[in-house]
């Protein structure tokens, strides 16, 4: 789960790393009261989850004056589909060196790998391809947790006069690392003032297989929101073929399958395992939402997930509908409890494949000669 | 036949859950030697016919134990993997999934420094058909024969495997190391023991985009193998999954895509299947 | 460092250890003060630092009426040498059965060990003796720390009504006792009121090496409290030659050999490793604090201690006194620096003795001859 | 001779601060390889003619290294401890003392995973008289010879050493494994290198109340050892120290007495003596 910058800053904040003076603003006027406090230029600056949002103008530096029309322009840009609810309304800091610093994990290794470098800002992997040498990194293992000597590594690009804060913000953005259950800590750029190092941006990403013990509400929202709410992982495409597969492997290969013999897919559903006929039910009702979406297309290989329960839920959301389906629905069900799947949705009148790539032809050539779809 | 076999005594932890209850149930019916399961307040139970134990100390009293098979819910798993790597069990299969990534960096530290292995977190487990189960793969469609499979999915190596079985090429051992960023066991180290493996001819390998799991296999394939690879990656047309920041960016370097994957096994000398059913025809061709 | 009881239970108390009802009385009145708000039957209980104190009359139960008078009675007692200051007066608890919880390090092990019994209280030792099989145990490695399915081994010998609290108290504890960098936690007797468990007594050790990073300040007083405070180890003794050596081996030894030669320690002074002239000056002024000393005994070893500088402490602390010592001092001095060591103390007129037998035969036969001592 | 000799290459850590940089030049003087030294911050200066370096790794890069002697500050020393040792430096000489308790226990278990020994903390150190000396003892009574000698105690050690020399009688090595509670090393540890070092003729022990080292050094001795051992145990007139509590009490099961060390020791057959300037005469007697 991305969190938004403000709330990064607002963790940070607390745990000691300093951040720039800021609030929230939820409109243009509240945008120049904040701005007002602040008593200098400001920054405005989009609270968005997608990246790139600089280049889309959705951060602005800003005289007091201009405060309100610069925050209503940036109210009313749309960001690679995100429309921004919040601006953070931010002192602008004098930046004399801009640093980077980011936590992730290295996934073959399994450890977290803390990193530094002299060049931060926007160009920080092109720096990391072209000069590796300028990145300075620390991989740590798990069960000993981070040391003072690598934190002096770490360290060494600051300028002396910050070593000792670079020194502690490292510290602690490793702490916030491990207490939040991170899966990314970045701050890109750090910047130096001339005086102080201060955390200009904010990145933080919780891992969702750890929201039970952390203390976050998911903000998502429209279909996204609540796929993710029912456990699925869904992403919204702009083919005509909506997809729904039991494990991401799998689904992802139905979707390249589909694309290799000419169709385009609507969406990304993964039910994950071990659904009941409700989880079923509900990932049709969601994928029949998306209106660009002309026909659906069922794939699952029943293990942990059975068939018959599968089928179940694909029964109960036909009931629902009063037997009438606006979108042809394409099934292919094989694996644990077959038999069973089959029977009960026979009993319906839908057909199902028990070949994937049948199913798959099936459904790319409905779409494509069945113009009244 | 790699890592279980028919003679594999199973401990199952977590077995009386809903799902430990019943893939016991499925396991036992497939002739895996379960001895003992664990569940903590459960100690005195019998799960079809299997003793239940409060604690892995309590069951390895009364039992030889070569392997565990984990099946206790995401918040208590780490506990669990570790209570079984703490009383030595050598071979361990994570099928819990949701369990937290710092959790799981954990548990492959901790297995690494005591030396135990285990498969997962998130694997449908490991079988070698027709002599012994842990996990929760449908069973019917494995068969018995000379090509391992390894692969980082679920449901797709079950796609992949179908099509195997109905070309007549049948499993040594299939293994799934798990759909999580972390596992406690990857593709190499299983590449490695399929190359060893006497009774295994050729290996097939099932892939998908993210991470540069499959770029290090093709390495390795390149490198220290000599049996034929087959493999297939799933993802060649998805969406960009979530980007790991900057940093994600730095530690890959740019790889992770599909193409990048494909490229790195072709290189390699892997026959790369287009669609999962394929395999079983590629692999009729070089067996 | 021990802490006194009410400290260890303040501790418990803000970690989340249920502890008994109860506060810290400086005089009987306010024993009565508290009592009142308790209003039932108490226990009032001497806050000494050495064992025994039940034994010897330090613990005593009380109704209201009879506080003031039994607790005059506790102050006026001394404990093993020990007169108490405060009193800790708490709620009497119902006790349907003792527990024993306890964490310390296993030395050759180098790591914790956490024990419970069901048989708490004063005659655990013996238990742990004669019945070793009602003892838990635990031993934890420091990297991983506790694991939930140690603790739940632990807590097997508690009632199963109250398995959660001791499972949760059992967690806590060894949070303190690494949180708190403790050499020794201990709950004895961890009491079972019949329907929860209360700590009755506490026992929290502070390693002394830690204090730089934990919150507490040395309370001992007297000699021990300024040797302490000097970083010297020193014990009171009976005897009469005062000895002063470096390193707790080669003073334990020089002990020794004093009583094998037929003569009586006063006291145990360690300067320990490093000591500037100063500090060997201190030590000095500590031992001739000591009334019953009738000669002092000075037994240094040189290494990282340098003879000369130790000279030169022993040349201040003459000078200091006029040149007058009321207790003749017998000098050991040999290694690093030797001759300049012995130079200093042989122009003030000292005689330096290399070998440690010597020495010893030297000043036992002084005390034992000469009677104007 | 064990552990170390004339062609031992050192590292100084904490080669700066007053001790550091005093026993630096001491251990130059007596012939110790000292190779480079080690303090954050002071990167680029020398200490008596060795290069200073601000970290382990740079040191690593310029030097190869087999030992380091480390004299950083006791809130510092877990940190320098673990920089060597991550940096697979496999042996350590820890002379700091008053380092937190909970802070050895962690060193000794990382030590112990990565195969690094340590001996210390509060240790003189180890000397291979006539060959080189990590440590801080006065090396003037020291003679190269063939007893080996172990000890818990700094000064006491001078004490029994003085005594062998003053009797003629050298040593192959004499190893302080620290006066701590918990040390990196233990008797068992040094004496199984001395039976197995073939310089070693006899072992000379020196311990103290406290613990149980003495007691498990015994049954070894009785079980293990073909060389006689001569033994002295300090504080057998010593008020009793700092009780652990129940838990010391029942971990130890009332052992750790003097009383209890000189029994265990007599009965696996070592010489005791009453005063440590016996030792040498002992020592004359038997070899």
């Amino acid at each position: 789960m991305k969190l938004h910058e403000y709330q990064a800053k607002e963790i940070f904040a607390r745990e000691g790393i300093p951040v720039p003076m800021g609030r929230i603003a939820r409109n243009p006027r509240e945008a120049f009261e904040i701005s007002r406090e602040i008593g200098s230029e400001v920054v405005l600056k989009a609270q968005v989850l997608v990246g790139g949002r600089g280049k889309a103008g959705g951060i602005l530096f800003s005289s007091l004056e201009e405060v309100e029309e610069k925050s209503r322009k940036i109210f009313s840009t749309e960001i690679k589909g995100e429309r921004p609810e919040l601006i953070l309304v931010e002192e602008r800091l004098n930046s004399v060196k801009e640093f980077y610093l980011g936590i992730t994990f290295d996934r073959s290794r399994g450890r977290p790998v803390v990193m530094t470098s002299s060049e931060g800002g926007v160009e920080i992997e092109e720096v990391a391809r072209r000069s590796p040498e300028k990145i300075t990194w620390v991989e740590v293992d798990p069960l000993k947790g981070i040391y003072p000597y690598m934190i002096r590594k770490l360290s060494r690009p600051f300028p002396k006069e910050v070593r000792k804060e670079a020194h502690e913000i490292i510290a602690k953005l490793y702490e916030i690392f491990v207490k939040y259950d991170a899966e990314l800590a970045e701050i890109n750029p750090l910047i130096y003032d001339g005086k102080k190092l201060v955390a200009a941006d904010a990145v933080l990403n919780i891992n969702d297989d750890s929201l039970f013990r952390q203390n976050f509400k998911r903000e998502e929202e429209g279909i996204e929101g609540i796929a993710s709410r029912e456990g699925f992982s869904y992403v919204t495409l702009d083919g005509e073929i909506a997809i729904i597969g039991n494990g991401a492997g799998l689904t992802m290969a139905t979707l390249d399958a589909v694309e290799m013999e000419g169709g385009k897919a609507a969406n990304f559903l993964d039910i994950g395992g071990g659904v009941p006929p409700e989880g079923m039910k509900k990932a049709l009702e969601i994928v029949y939402m998306n209106e660009k979406a002309k026909l659906v297309l069922v794939n699952v290989f029943g293990g942990i997930n059975r068939c018959d329960e599968i089928a179940q839920g694909i029964r109960m959301f036909f009931e629902e509908r009063g037997g009438k389906l606006d979108k042809p629905l394409v099934v292919r069900l094989t694996g644990t409890n077959e038999e069973e799947g089959r029977r009960i949705l026979e009993e319906i009148g839908i057909e199902v494949y028990k070949d994937l790539r049948e199913a798959v032809k099936s459904a790319v050539r409905r779409v494509k000669n069945d113009t009244s779809l | 036949m790699i890592l279980v076999s028919e003679k594999t005594k199973v401990l199952v932890q977590g077995i009386t859950g809903r799902q430990g209850k019943f893939h016991t149930r499925l396991m036992l019916d497939y002739g895996t030697k379960i001895v003992a399961g664990v569940t903590p307040g459960k100690g005195g139970e019998m799960v079809h016919g299997v003793p239940v134990y409060d604690s892995v100390e309590e069951a390895l009293s009364e039992h030889e134990v070569d392997a565990s098979v984990i099946f206790v819910p995401a918040p208590f798993a780490k506990d669990a993997v570790v209570e079984a790597i703490d009383n030595s069990i050598d071979f361990l299969v994570v099928i819990t999934e949701h369990i937290p990534i710092h959790d799981v960096a954990q548990m492959k530290r901790i297995a690494e420094i005591e030396g135990s292995r285990f498969i997962g977190p998130n694997t449908p487990g490991i079988i070698s058909p027709g002599r012994a189960k842990l996990g929760i793969m449908p069973h019917r469609i494995f068969k018995q024969g000379e090509v391992g499979v390894v692969s980082r999915s679920g449901t797709l190596t079950y796609e992949v495997v179908d099509s195997m079985t109905k070309h007549g090429i049948g499993q040594t051992t299939v293994l799934g190391i798990g759909g999580d960023p972390i596992v406690g066991t990857n593709f190499i180290d299983v590449l490695e023991m399929f190359e060893e493996d006497r009774e295994t001819r050729a290996v097939v390998l099932i892939g998908e985009i993210g991470g540069k799991a499959e770029e290090e296999a093709s390495s390795f394939i390149k490198d220290e193998m000599s049996k034929p690879v087959v493999a297939y990656i799933a993802g060649r047309t998805a969406p960009p999954g979530k980007r790991m920041g900057h940093a994600g960016a730095i530690i890959s370097g740019g790889i992770g895509t599909a193409e990048s994957k494909i490229k790195a096994l072709k290189k390699a000398g892997v026959s790369v299947a287009e669609f999962p059913w394929e395999v079983g025809r590629i692999l009729s061709e070089i067996i």
